[in-house]
């Protein structure tokens, strides 16, 4: 496994540098995990891609640098220390740097010999393929596919000239037959998810990290068959999704923690009239503007409890690219058959970061289905036409149908109603209609998917997450485990609202300690496992400065949650 | 099947309410246009004007005060076969979704709104709404501020349809109405309704001995004399269609709609999941 | 203890008539308690007021009538069960209403005798008042307060005619001397109570129940020197209010469920800019529309969790009136010395209901005095005169300083932010901005109200509750324990976010069983209780159809759990 | 004493970007109209716009996105001796906070708005902004809607001071900035900003070759001409103070601040407490 890191200022260009490297590493058979970690600003400041690959699956980040390439001095300032002793470090010959390690290349003149001055990345890419000894044919394929006509030839010059201009000196697994993998970002992952769970109608209003939705939607609206809407505000592009859904085209809304506070009371809209509704809110550190290029997981309590009054709802947390992709296209799913809002909480981390994944494991959606409602629905109609949509039934979910249809009319209500939808101050109906919603919930309880389970059957500490931690904790806790035998075990929540309790309850049976690893100040999912399980979980690592937790400092949590315990 | 004729039900309004004659005049027109009921969403928000479609027996939605403009966009996207028709108070869409009717006007859907513009808050009680008639003096309602021309605002923002109706005038009305829902794109209706329970001011008389309809010679697309006549308001107040003019729709600007396609008819098929995910290797 | 229920149709003036009535009763030297229930219309439908009155003081309401005054047969119809044994039913003789119990009063022919047809409330008062045989002549004092002069003859002539009508049938108890005594609704105790804490600015935008707190600003703006701005939402609404406060005027906005949807983007702007704010949130049924004009407590977990991101607020939740005014008082101390959120919880029921309280319990107002900061603040000023607004400090509280004075600037901001408030995107310092704003809850949380205590030292059942459900469950919980020589303790918790936990413990320590009792579905405060403290506390009675519960229900709900355990 | 002089820090914008023109301006104009520093107050929303107030050191308050015009209401309603100057985007004024700028010009408080109008969201990287210029074809930019005239907008809702400034001509935008806060009343001043890296059509040099100062004979109270003229945008783009009223402002209008009183160093009594109280007696 290798990690380069590419940094510099936003503006110059290290986003296509890496995005060509990506592609043209999993184009040699390389399996490649990314991150960006970007500042709020269009140009200058400090902005870094870290590219991590090898011919073994490889699905999160990691700390220590097997290559550095930096695009400015402050770039190696602020990395070097990362770097491991035979690391490599990529820089302009003008930056005044000093360090043993140091590969001097004039990309810019060498890009400019190439024939464009802006093909810098690619002489660098050569020269991080000649590092390794990479196959430079297979190389150009993938550079054939990336560039348009005109500025192809420069690119593929500049490959050529960076590749000659250093020697191999590192050895490279030979690369896997990936052609029935895909290489995905987490914005594209959670998109095409919803795509394939029937997705017609896409309504946002801009806001990091959850822009690269609408763009990617916005991207292929034409093929894809979907009505894509930039909304003049939140609260327009929440209500637009509602209305959608109301009449049958299956709607999202994505945005990031400001945007979905603007959205909280049509949430209350979409709970009391039973319109089913996804949104996605992609984390970034609050409260407030906050930093909005980063990664946070502390909306969780904020999402579950978002909206006045009571109602049900789904909250997941994907925890990783492929789940993200199941867990969009199922929400639709959950959300049409129990007439509820689903809210997918991603983060900056995932929606930012790609992976190589088999193309299988995309298309296999079985673990995914949502049970099929056993319920005869008996449609009731009135004099006028209107049916009974608020039915009362055992399971709380009424019949749905949706406008224009010729047998029924409809009536949808933000106010409390009677079964035909019609205002009512009724205390009887009241008291039935909110336990007809609230029975909706119950039934949920039981499809919900039990969390990830990683490690020792029998644990001494029981280390419980959700969403986008998981990888990193899975790899730390892999790692300790091989370490000492054994000891750990991880639960990482994917459902998180309800809470499925199932394993949760078996394994902190087992385990002496229950303790969780968040990305937030207040240990949020801790909480919530309290005031379910009244299961004395209390975290064991948070952390909230905006950057995604990679394995080793978990490990470092642990063993210093171990010391203390001793 | 069942009965195709719009009625009405009985209402929770007061005795007097100029929204009697809207209702009454709505269902004229729906009547007199022979729309199938099916074909028909009557929307509101929150408010006495918006609770109208809970007294029509129809598809009917009763969203968020202030928000339903967005969500009959969404309806709109979702299936434009849907006749959708708004009842809304002044408070509703001039003061809390005042954002809405801006960004709703330049995307020109084809929708029929109707506010029932009382000049006041009615189901909270009375309190000033942004076209409550006020002077530049100190407070004079609870706040004062230059009250909004809401039909000013909308011509500033592009409007293809904008006129102004008086509950007073059944038949003027109803003809402003039909013309409102045939009109291809977005068209306001600004109605001035008398709220007999906390508009002391702007009563029925006050209206009457004002209103006058808009001369036939007045030419509906000519901006300038439409923006005279939404300006006028005081001892004499134009009413009728004052401009209308015709500019490509919503669905005509939006890829898979001007092709005709009803989005909440489509699924996707195991084919397009796969192809979608194969332009990812 | 007298129960009157006057019902009618909106628009049949009965408000008038319970308020003349209520006004008179306290004149008369009699506690006064009142509750409005009314639908969310303008004319027609249900509305009706009770009015509990005696000579001891009186701070809930109750279901068994001693009268009932029905000026349509529906209201007959609605509550002629409540009615006791002996109750008296006053009507119109025009109404097809049978009963033993019947007083026909032609009170229209009546008013219109007396000069006025609008005063038929007068004439129904009189024959009240007559029934207990009260002291007439005192009674006219009170309408000679109340009506203008162009209508008072009339009414004092319809008041006369009523008095004459019917013939005294019950005793009252003497009337004390209440002159020390206020009689206060819930808006008014709330309102009050913020100008006794120096505001200066309120903002609003119409909202029921929340609309009488800006209905009495606006009516007192120009004596009280305050500014009440009627916004174009609520979203303007809390923008204003922070940015009031920001300049260093007391500045609040009020609210209900559905407005306070739309703050919760700027409630984190407070949070993270660290400006003092005050928000009411007078709860009604949700979710989104609900039950506009009715009572519920399900916005507790939602006002909690308010906001993407993590940062200190409080949620205060007043028990009665007289909490109301002392906590609404207190909230601004509190919000300047945190520099955060303060969330007052009130309701529909606690808003709209009146009683009579000594005037010295407000007066004294010890018990809820902020502690003075301990904190010498010295100031650093930069070489442009920026001041270290957010500097780092033990207690996580930095100076405070308002714009317009020569010797410092300010830089406020959404964004995480430097000690001199200029946006940031170290690691580090958001680390120890995050931790300094934590720091403040640490340090509030030494200095929270612990739960009102009523009942048992050593109690079986341990009762919790929070907010205006406080004088039902004090009541049915004092009957409980004088029947069986206690058994029964109760906290009820006014401070609610952050928990106070020592009376929790200790008493929830002494009992076999800790059971909350909630004006909601989700037992909302029995899951905050589990999450802070592991203390296995579950509802015992949860009431959400809108209408605040009674001690009587409450008897006979724990009547039913004690069943259950036996 | 500290500097009063103004200055500007680094700021975070592209090479080449119109906001450093807007800034240099800024600063120029403070300077020579020499309001001391504690006496102003820049504000701004979220946006490239929007972080101007972090580049000049003094007081600032960088509010949320959208939502400026309200705190800044607030701020000028605890102490109107505060001179307030915002800075916001077109997406921030126009998109998210349009329902803020009707009421606001409502209110005509006195405040000086300089709107960054790159018709572009720049912060978020290129998406269109109400403003965008898009073709009544399907969808030209990722939404087109009929593009708004924000000056023409806020002549319908009443505004005292309008005014469209150009970044290629800094004298003529300092001299509407120094009129604009010398106005009493909410100035908006909507700023043609080339966006150098995600405005590809709205260039300097499609600006430069369009705007036309107004003529020195246009009368600024002729509201006809002004609307005509905000609504001129094509071959030409005229530039300059296009209307200018007085009218009561917003302190003038609330019964306290037109008593001169400052709320924010009001002091309630413990006398005003219990004499409040004994009203319920
Ligand atoms: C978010 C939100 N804010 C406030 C309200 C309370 N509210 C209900 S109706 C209304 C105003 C009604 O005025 P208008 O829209 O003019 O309708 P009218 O009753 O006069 O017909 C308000 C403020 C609400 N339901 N939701
Ligand atoms: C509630 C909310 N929604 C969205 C955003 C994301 N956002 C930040 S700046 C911006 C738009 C910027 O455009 P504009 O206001 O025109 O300013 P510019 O960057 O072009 O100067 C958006 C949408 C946000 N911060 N808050
Ligand atoms: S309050 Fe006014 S608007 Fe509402 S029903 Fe009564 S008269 Fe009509
Ligand atoms: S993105 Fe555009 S507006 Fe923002 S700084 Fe760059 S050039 Fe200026
Ligand atoms: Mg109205
Ligand atoms: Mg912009």
């Amino acid at each position: 496994m290798y990690n380069i890191l590419i940094g510099g200022a936003a503006g110059d260009g290290i986003e296509t540098t890496a995005a060509v490297l990506k592609k043209t590493l999993k184009h040699l058979g390389y399996n490649v995990f990314s991150i960006r970690d970007f500042m709020s600003r269009v140009r200058g400041g400090h902005n870094f891609n870290k590219i991590r690959f090898g011919s073994e699956p490889v699905h999160s980040h990691a700390r220590e640098l097997d290559g550095l390439i930096a695009i400015n001095e402050e770039s190696f300032h602020l990395h070097k220390d990362d770097l491991k002793e035979n690391g490599f470090i990529i820089c302009d010959p003008s930056l005044l740097i000093d360090h043993g390690n140091l590969i001097k290349l004039d990309f810019k003149s060498l890009a400019k010999e190439a024939g464009n001055p802006r093909a810098g990345g690619s002489v660098i890419i050569g020269a991080v393929l000649s590092l390794y000894g990479l196959d430079l044919k297979k190389a150009e394929e993938s550079f054939r596919d990336y560039f348009p006509e005109p500025i192809l030839q420069a690119n593929l010059n500049a490959l050529l000239y960076g590749y000659r201009a250093v020697e191999k000196k590192y050895h490279a697994d030979k690369g896997q037959d990936l052609s029935n993998h895909i290489r995905i970002n987490g914005a594209e992952a959670m998109s095409t998810g919803a795509l394939a769970g029937n997705m017609r109608f896409y309504s946002a209003y801009p806001m990091s990290p959850a822009t690269t939705i609408l763009n990617y939607f916005n991207g292929v609206k034409e093929e894809a068959n979907i009505v894509v809407e930039q909304a003049e505000d939140e609260i327009a592009a929440v209500n637009q999704a509602i209305g959608a859904f109301s009449a049958g085209a299956r709607a999202m809304t994505g945005t990031s923690g400001g945007g979905f506070s603007l959205m909280v009371e049509a949430i209350g809209l979409a709970g009391i009239a039973e319109i089913p509704l996804v949104i996605a809110n992609v984390q970034r550190p609050g409260p407030a503007t906050g930093l909005p290029t980063r990664t946070e997981q502390s909306d969780l309590r904020f999402v579950i409890h978002a909206a006045q009054g009571e109602f049900p709802k789904m909250v997941i947390s994907p925890q990783n690219h492929r789940e993200l992709y199941h867990q969009s296209w199922r929400a639709f799913d959950i959300a049409e058959k129990y007439q509820i809002p689903v809210i997918l909480l991603s983060d900056q981390f995932l929606a930012d970061s790609s992976s190589v994944i088999p193309i299988q494991d995309m298309l296999d959606h079985k673990d995914y289905l949502v049970k099929k409602l056993e319920q005869t629905d008996t449609i009731e109609v009135d004099e006028d036409g209107v049916y009974k949509r608020y039915q009362y039934t055992d399971t709380g979910i009424s019949p749905l149908k949706y406008y224009g249809n010729k047998d029924y009319l409809i009536r949808l209500d933000s106010d409390e109603h009677t079964e035909y939808g019609v205002i009512t101050e009724s205390a009887d109906v009241r008291n039935q209609m909110v336990r007809k919603r609230a029975r909706k919930l119950e039934l949920l309880k039981e499809e919900l998917i039990e969390p990830i389970f990683v490690g020792d059957e029998n644990p001494e500490i029981l280390i419980v997450g959700f969403g986008s931690t998981y990888e990193s904790i899975k790899g730390a806790i892999e790692t300790l485990n091989a370490r000492g035998n054994g000891k750990y075990a991880f639960l990482s929540f994917g459902d998180v609202y309800p809470l499925p309790t199932k394993k949760l309850l078996k394994y902190s049976n087992r385990a002496t300690r229950v303790v969780s690893i968040e990305q937030n100040y207040n240990g949020q999912l801790a909480g919530i496992i309290r005031e379910e399980t009244l299961i004395d979980c209390r975290p064991a690592f948070l952390k909230y400065d905006g950057r995604q937790m990679d394995s080793e400092e978990i490990i470092a949590a642990l063993e210093t949650l171990e010391k203390g315990v001793k | 099947m069942f009965n195709q004729k719009y009625t009405s039900t009985q209402t929770q309004w007061c005795p007097g309410c100029g929204n009697f004659s809207i209702l009454a005049a709505i269902v004229d027109v729906m009547n007199e246009m022979n729309i199938p009921k099916n074909e028909v969403l009557f929307m509101g928000g929150i408010g006495q004007a918006a609770k109208l479609n809970q007294f029509i027996p129809g598809n009917g939605f009763s969203g968020l005060h202030g928000r339903i403009l967005p969500a009959a966009l969404g309806v709109h996207a979702a299936n434009p076969e849907l006749k959708i028709i708004i009842n809304t108070g002044d408070g509703d869409s001039y003061g809390e979704g005042g954002n809405h009717l801006i960004h709703t006007i330049r995307r020109n859907p084809d929708i029929a709104h109707f506010v029932h513009n009382n000049q006041i808050y009615g189901l909270t009680t009375g309190q000033p709404s942004p076209t409550t008639d006020v002077t530049d003096g100190i407070d004079g309602a609870m706040n004062s501020s230059i009250p909004l021309s809401p039909l000013n605002l909308a011509l500033a923002c592009g409007a293809t349809f904008v006129a102004r109706g008086f509950t007073g005038d059944r038949e003027q009305l109803k003809e402003i109405m039909k013309a409102a829902i045939d009109h291809k794109g977005y068209a306001l209706v600004d109605i001035l309704q008398p709220c007999v329970t906390f508009n002391k001011v702007n009563t029925f008389k006050w209206y009457k001995d004002r209103v006058k309809p808009v001369d036939h010679s007045h030419n509906v697309q000519d901006k300038e004399a439409a923006i005279k006549l939404a300006g006028t308001w005081g001892e004499e107040i134009p009413t009728g269609i004052l401009y209308q003019v015709e500019r490509p729709v919503y669905t005509q600007r939006r890829p898979l709609l001007s092709r005709g396609v009803i989005p909440s008819r489509e699924e996707i098929t195991s084919k397009e999941i796969e192809d979608r995910l194969k332009l990812f290797i």
